[in-house]
């Protein structure tokens, strides 16, 4: 029987070399809802302030994503982001050092964190969810310590990382949000280490018997989750213009939600960058509709709650079919 | 007399039409053999039949009955009772809690675990799992354990509701003894009126079994005859659509170099230690009952095993290499095809090409090396050409396949990275008669490449056709040492049983 | 300012020419910002035909750059004035520079925006709101009166990095020096009740003799109230809250809880909406404000 | 060879009987830590504040373990039991119902978000990580919605429920606590239900190949849940007299935390409700001593952090041998 190209099946197609489709669609529909309910959302100022608030939480879902695919979970990445805007604002404050040394510092000791997380879990094989709970704790204590519990205040020096570009009316912060994006998906989609990252979040037994050195990998995995973190840090000083010992409380749940709502599976094996990408942007849009519209609270909290459900909803849809 | 099961018009398709307007009747009393190839479609059917999978067309009547059972529990209730080929077994609950798990005894609400126990090790000893507590958590047994725990679930159905009782493939991993302790309670059975649907690949059981057989072939019955009038020959070319060629007798051989030294080899699941030699162009066969412990030697020897003592070293021209990792070991051309390709073999959900070229990318060397889907694509293509692997393309997931063919996904797996060390546990499990030879022919061809084989099989058939020389493990030891063509089936099976007396007995 | 609201009634086709003024809060959550939500909704019902309202508020008081984002919103959706309570006197800064420089008109309330870091962006932004300092030392002199000198006193202190829960602590740190106490433990309850009840009762276990609990707010006061009710302890603890939530008028009442602070708060976004209203009308500058305090205490109560 | 009952192997003949030893052993170690550090740590005083404290915990731990143990997870808890003592609180003061009914009322109302959470995660078959993650979102809205956001005090009537019982030292919230973790790790090991859960938590598609409809117990797991979560607001107002829509904010982590602490495994089908309650106790212990302690708040995260590492540590070490 030879099949019509009906409109459901030019979906099904499409969805079979663009996977994201289906939660693309989602994102379309919200930015609709939201340019027909709020007078000025649908304006290049809003998407500006947009694309300017979500390069923190992009690179931190970036490394979630890579972190939930290997099978494992960082729960330390808001504590980390924290840490490392810390360090930052310590080092360009106290010490003065040049910008660069300080970002490197921040990076680093997200990279730090992330390496304890690693090791703990794949060499001593610890349940990484209660090792990134503990760092959660422990990397939250740090912040406080390095900053006296003070939000330290930089300045504008900072803040160019976040400042649209003129002329192309994107900041440094997105593009380099956005460059990792595509550089991850690719080495997700790609590389060995992708493929290997899948295998073992697939099925791990088989991936040793494959001769796959299962721990480097899961370890690299929280490490770049950890330096990823510590870049977000970096990011948010840069749009803070300040470093906040309490910056990203809760923001893991933020990046798992992206990452699922983009086709990441919590059991392992599964998803895909560009759909956590657009994860974010459904959050972040949704964030700023909702502000925009000036909703109430509870109200908000119930949207929010609601669109999460529905996105999955849409997205489970999808793999009906 | 009406049919226990009747099945008319059966189609099933999915991405491509699997069954066909299949027509079957099994009456009551009597055991049905299904044989087919590979991916013919046999589990599918007994799916249908089982609540598993629902139907595109067809009528199905259970004792004269229109009989639907949209979901498992509804067929259970009605008195399917099924052992699958892809186990269903639950790690983490006891042996007794299994074989009971859909009718488990209850007594004021809970679990009534004297009466549980008593069923089920009244269960257990038939099937022969004699030694073992019923409250050993099914994570700790070894597959064949697991198959005979399976056959126990499937026999559990109480004797009054039992209609049909389905085996798929109950038997691949069990070895001669167990076999034929297993169709003796198929004939007590049956004698009590149930009826039985029994699927193998092995087909001198399905002809010794078997009141009728069935044959499937490209989603049709093409025939169904009472075995008194057939031979495996006449099922062969009914499966396949033509003869087999006879395989060629392995004639002695002169083997090459010395590649694999096994010295004073022990470990936490191995205790005893081992120490052999292997050799280039050698294929050495290692025999030994269930729970003999082979598949721990090659885990052990494969870097797998915890606490390993002793050493593993590869020759290679002139060179010395020892590996203590399976990492290691694959980088040094080793190759392990476990037993138990579900849990230990097969990336679930995941496309072939990824399932046959995962192990050969760390040839790669870098991590960050950049695949090329379409090459990836092609390889796996080919691979899938040369063993013939049945399935809609490089991009089908593995689980999608049917059982036999993800075995020879598997061995596509390590042909692709040139290993010359291959451990096979099990190779041909669940493979069809015609695929077997494939296979066969395959690591004859590895062997004279100059590769060196080790291979576990609880068929002695398969053993004494394919190696120069076979160890002989009985309970965890090397009992025997023969050489090419110095054996008999009963000298081996002698040494099997041999220090396994007054011990934990497997069966008998 | 006046550009700002044709832009805005070019957008949205609103033919109106009245303008919006957002509200940008801390957590609307906390109920005193709730309240102050619902001051300034009472006022805007009041004055509906001057001028359009939309309140915002953040997840938690800590959350920073939602605040920020919500700053860079309001710039993007075009109103003409805000009114923001900072979660941060500093990290703001940067922020409200962006909606200077769009036009927008600024009024600081409840918590002020540190001068230095205003005029490093030559900012003159105006702050309308009353001295958490000062508050905390009034409770505090307060609740201390009239109790042995070298008493033992505990602190419970907000979120440790937020400024508020600074300014409380060290109002109730002179109040404690002056009447020449010891603060023998200075936790934090995070500003929640659960918690506060929790640190509470293992400071009880600690210290069985302690004599006074200051609390940086009314939820832990309560969390303070319920732990010391909990414990069975043998002799009086006094506890002192600040805000003046209505759940702790019946522990003032009953005496369990002394005092607390009214800042005022459901008036202080009136206010800030007022002065922003002058501004947009007239252009001028207005000075900064401290608004009042009053001490809450069972003699007020009823009278309040 | 016959073994001689040396030390170690008395130990793991223990531990064959009570799998929880180690984890107990590691309470036992921090009881001491702090019983030297803090002069009056080891006091009935600070026994009868712990055991007043923990009910409310324990009772949301025993959901989430049954939940976990499923192979599901629950983050909305902690909202859930805000919605519970937001609901008691305006039934006793502004509809002034009598106790029970109010009681029955919160409970009720968690039953109805976790009946959500079940029907949404079994027969639709959505992420249940993501729709616990909306009711988070969305329970915490309504809690705001019904209490406007306000604290409600209520006052003494209901605090009988945590007051130390005269004579037995515990407060009856403490004995429901302790009567449900018995009951529920009876349900677990020795009811067919409980077996069920574990079998569907191990390997789901063997479950039903056995013949086990698995959505009504998914369903059940996260419904208990979300009955024992509308439980801990009720105890939870009690304990404070008050119901805050604030409270139990991040109770999750805490529930989760304690359930793998005491061996439950994020995979699902296995674990222990008698573990996770010594690990509520670690919990408990933890944060009353470095309380007492009076540490600064940075030192107490990272201590928190360790501890939580470490008691995993202890565990692992156990199932090694
Ligand atoms: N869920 C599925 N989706 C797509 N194709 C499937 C699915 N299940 C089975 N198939 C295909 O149906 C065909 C028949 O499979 P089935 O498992 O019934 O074969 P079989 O006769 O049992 O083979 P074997 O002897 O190897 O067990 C195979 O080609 C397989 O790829
Ligand atoms: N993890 C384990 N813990 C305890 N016992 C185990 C474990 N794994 C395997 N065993 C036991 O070790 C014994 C030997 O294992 P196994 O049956 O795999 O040997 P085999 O000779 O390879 O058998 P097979 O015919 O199944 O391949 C079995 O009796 C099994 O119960
Ligand atoms: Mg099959
Ligand atoms: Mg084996």
């Amino acid at each position: 029987m030879k099949t019509k190209s009906n409109p459901s099946n030019l979906f099904s197609r499409i969805s079979l070399v663009f996977e994201e489709l289906f939660i693309f669609l989602a994102l379309l529909a919200l930015v609709l809802i939201f340019s027909l309910a709020a007078d000025n959302f649908f304006t290049t100022r809003t998407l500006v302030a947009i694309l300017t608030q979500l390069p923190a939480l992009t690179v931190v879902t970036i490394g979630m994503t890579l972190v939930l695919i290997s099978g494992g979970i960082d729960l330390s990445v808001g504590s980390i982001v924290a840490l490392s805007s810390a360090i930052i604002g310590v080092a360009l404050t106290v010490f003065e050092l040049p910008l660069l040394m300080a970002a490197l510092l921040g990076i680093a000791a997200g990279g730090c964190a992330g390496l304890v997380n690693g090791v703990l879990g794949s060499y001593f094989r610890l349940p990484i969810f209660i090792v990134t709970l503990g760092m959660l704790e422990a990397g939250r204590g740090l912040a406080y310590m390095v900053t006296g519990s003070q939000t330290i205040f930089i300045g504008p020096s900072i803040q160019a990382l976040s400042l649209p570009l003129p002329g192309i009316g994107v900041s440094p912060a997105f593009l380099i949000a956005l460059g990792l994006v595509f550089i991850s998906q690719l080495v997700l989609t790609r590389t060995v280490f992708g493929r290997y990252l899948i295998a073992i979040g697939t099925n791990e037994i088989a991936a040793r018997i494959s001769g796959i050195r299962t721990e480097p990998y899961l370890n690299a995995a929280l490490l770049i989750s950890g330096l990823l973190a510590g870049l977000g840090g970096l990011i948010n000083a840069a749009y803070l213009g300040a470093s906040d010992p309490n910056a990203a409380t809760g923001l893991e749940l933020s990046a798992i939600a992206a990452a699922v709502i983009g086709g990441t599976s919590l059991m392992g094996g599964r998803g895909s960058i560009i759909g956590a990408f657009i994860g974010v942007l459904i959050i972040s849009v949704l964030q700023n509709g909702l502000a925009q519209l000036g909703v109430s609270e509870p109200f908000k909290r119930l949207t929010t709650g609601l669109v999460i459900i529905l996105a999955v909803l849409i997205d489970r849809w999808r793999s009906r079919r | 007399m009406t049919a226990r099961i009747r099945i008319e018009g059966l189609c099933k398709s999915f991405a491509a039409p699997v069954l066909e307007e299949v027509n079957l009747q099994i009456m009551p009393g009597r055991i049905h053999g299904l044989v087919g190839e590979n991916g013919a479609g046999k589990s599918t059917l007994i799916n249908i039949i089982s609540g598993l999978l629902s139907a595109d067309a067809g009528t199905l009547e259970l004792n004269g009955q229109v009989y639907r059972a949209p979901s498992r529990p509804q067929a259970l209730q009605q008195g399917i009772a099924l052992a699958a080929q892809e186990l269903s077994l639950i790690d983490t609950l006891s042996v007794a809690e299994n074989i009971f798990l859909s009718a488990l005894p209850q007594n004021f609400m809970t679990v009534d675990r004297a009466s549980l126990r008593k069923h089920a090790e009244e269960l257990m000893a038939q099937v022969g799992l004699l030694a073992m507590s019923a409250h050993t958590p099914v994570a700790k047994l070894a597959l064949a354990e697991k198959q005979l725990v399976e056959m126990a679930k499937a026999l559990s159905m109480p004797a009054d509701n039992c209609q049909l009782l389905i085996l798929d493939e109950p038997a691949s991993a069990l070895t001669t003894p167990q076999v034929e302790k297993l169709h003796q309670i198929l004939r007590e059975r049956v004698a009590t009126g149930l009826s039985i649907i029994y699927v193998s690949h092995r087909l001198d059981d399905v002809l010794s079994v078997c009141d009728d057989v069935s044959v499937l072939r490209d989603g049709i019955i093409v025939s169904t005859a009472p075995t008194t009038y057939l031979t495996a020959n006449d099922l062969i070319t009914a499966m396949c659509g033509q003869d087999l060629l006879e395989h060629r007798e392995s004639s002695l051989r002169q083997a090459g170099d010395l590649r694999l030294k096994v010295d004073q080899l022990s470990s936490a699941i191995f205790p005893q230690s081992v120490s052999f030699e292997c050799r280039r162009g050698e294929i050495l066969g290692i025999a030994g009952l269930a729970g003999a412990g082979r598949s721990e030697l090659l885990h052990t020897i494969f870097g797998l095993a915890p606490d390993r003592q002793g050493r593993v070293v590869l020759l290679n021209e002139g060179t010395e290499v020892e590996v203590r990792t399976a990492s290691e070991a694959v980088k040094q051309g080793m190759a392990l095809i476990a037993e138990d390709r579900k849990t230990q073999g097969n990336f679930a959900d995941k496309p072939v090409s990824l399932n046959t070229t995962i192990a050969g990318l760390g040839k790669l060397g870098v991590a960050l090396a950049v695949l090329l889907p379409r090459r990836e694509e092609r390889v796996s293509k080919e691979l899938i050409d040369r063993l013939q692997v049945k399935c809609e393309g490089p991009r089908q997931s593995i689980d999608r396949l049917s059982g036999g063919n993800q075995q020879k996904v598997l061995l596509a797996r390590w042909l692709q990275t040139e290993s010359d060390v291959w451990l096979l546990d099990e190779p041909t499990r669940g493979v069809d008669v015609a695929s077997k030879l494939t296979i066969h022919e395959q690591l004859r061809e590895l062997r004279d490449l100059g590769a060196c084989l080790l291979i576990v099989s609880s068929e002695l058939e398969e053993l004494t056709a394919l190696c120069d020389r076979i160890l002989v493990l009985s309970n965890r030891k090397v009992v025997a040492t023969f050489e090419g063509g110095q054996w008999s089936n009963e000298q081996l099976l002698a040494e099997m049983f041999s220090a396994h007396r007054g011990q934990r007995a497997v069966n008998h | 300012g006046p550009s700002e609201s044709t832009t805005k009634s070019s957008y949205g086709g609103n033919a109106s020419e009245i303008p919006v003024i957002a509200l940008v809060m801390k957590s609307l959550a906390n109920e005193f910002f709730v309240n102050m939500a619902a001051g300034a909704e009472a006022h805007h019902a009041e004055n509906s035909q001057y001028y359009e309202l939309i309140v915002n508020g953040i997840r938690n008081e800590s959350n920073l750059a939602q605040q920020v984002a919500l700053i860079d919103q309001m710039i993007s959706s075009g109103v003409d004035a805000i009114v923001v309570a900072p979660a941060d006197s500093r990290a703001l800064v940067p922020a409200l520079a962006r909606a200077d420089s769009a036009g927008i008109v600024i009024i600081n309330i409840d918590n002020r925006l540190e001068p230095e870091t205003l005029a490093e962006y030559d900012l003159q932004i105006p702050f309308i709101g009353p001295s958490n300092l000062t508050g905390a030392k009034m409770v505090g002199d307060f609740a201390l009166q009239g109790l042995a000198s070298g008493s033992e006193v505990a602190i419970l202190e907000g979120i440790t990095s937020a400024f508020n829960s600074i300014q409380r602590r060290i109002g109730f740190e002179q109040a404690v020096a002056e009447a020449g106490m010891d603060v023998v433990t200075l936790q934090s309850g995070e500003w929640d009740q659960s918690k506060a009840a929790q640190v509470t009762s293992a400071i009880l276990s600690q210290f069985p003799e302690l004599d006074v609990i200051l609390a940086a707010n009314d939820s832990m006061a309560l969390g303070a109230a319920s732990a010391v009710g909990l414990a069975a302890v043998d002799h009086e603890i006094v506890i002192a809250g600040f805000d003046n939530i209505p759940a702790i008028h019946p522990l003032i009442e009953s005496g369990k809880v002394v005092a607390t602070v009214d800042q005022f708060g459901d008036q202080l976004a009136a206010f800030g909406i007022e002065y922003a209203l002058e501004v947009l009308s007239t252009g001028v500058v207005p000075q900064d404000r401290e608004t009042p305090l009053e001490l809450i205490t069972a003699q007020s109560l009823p009278t309040y």
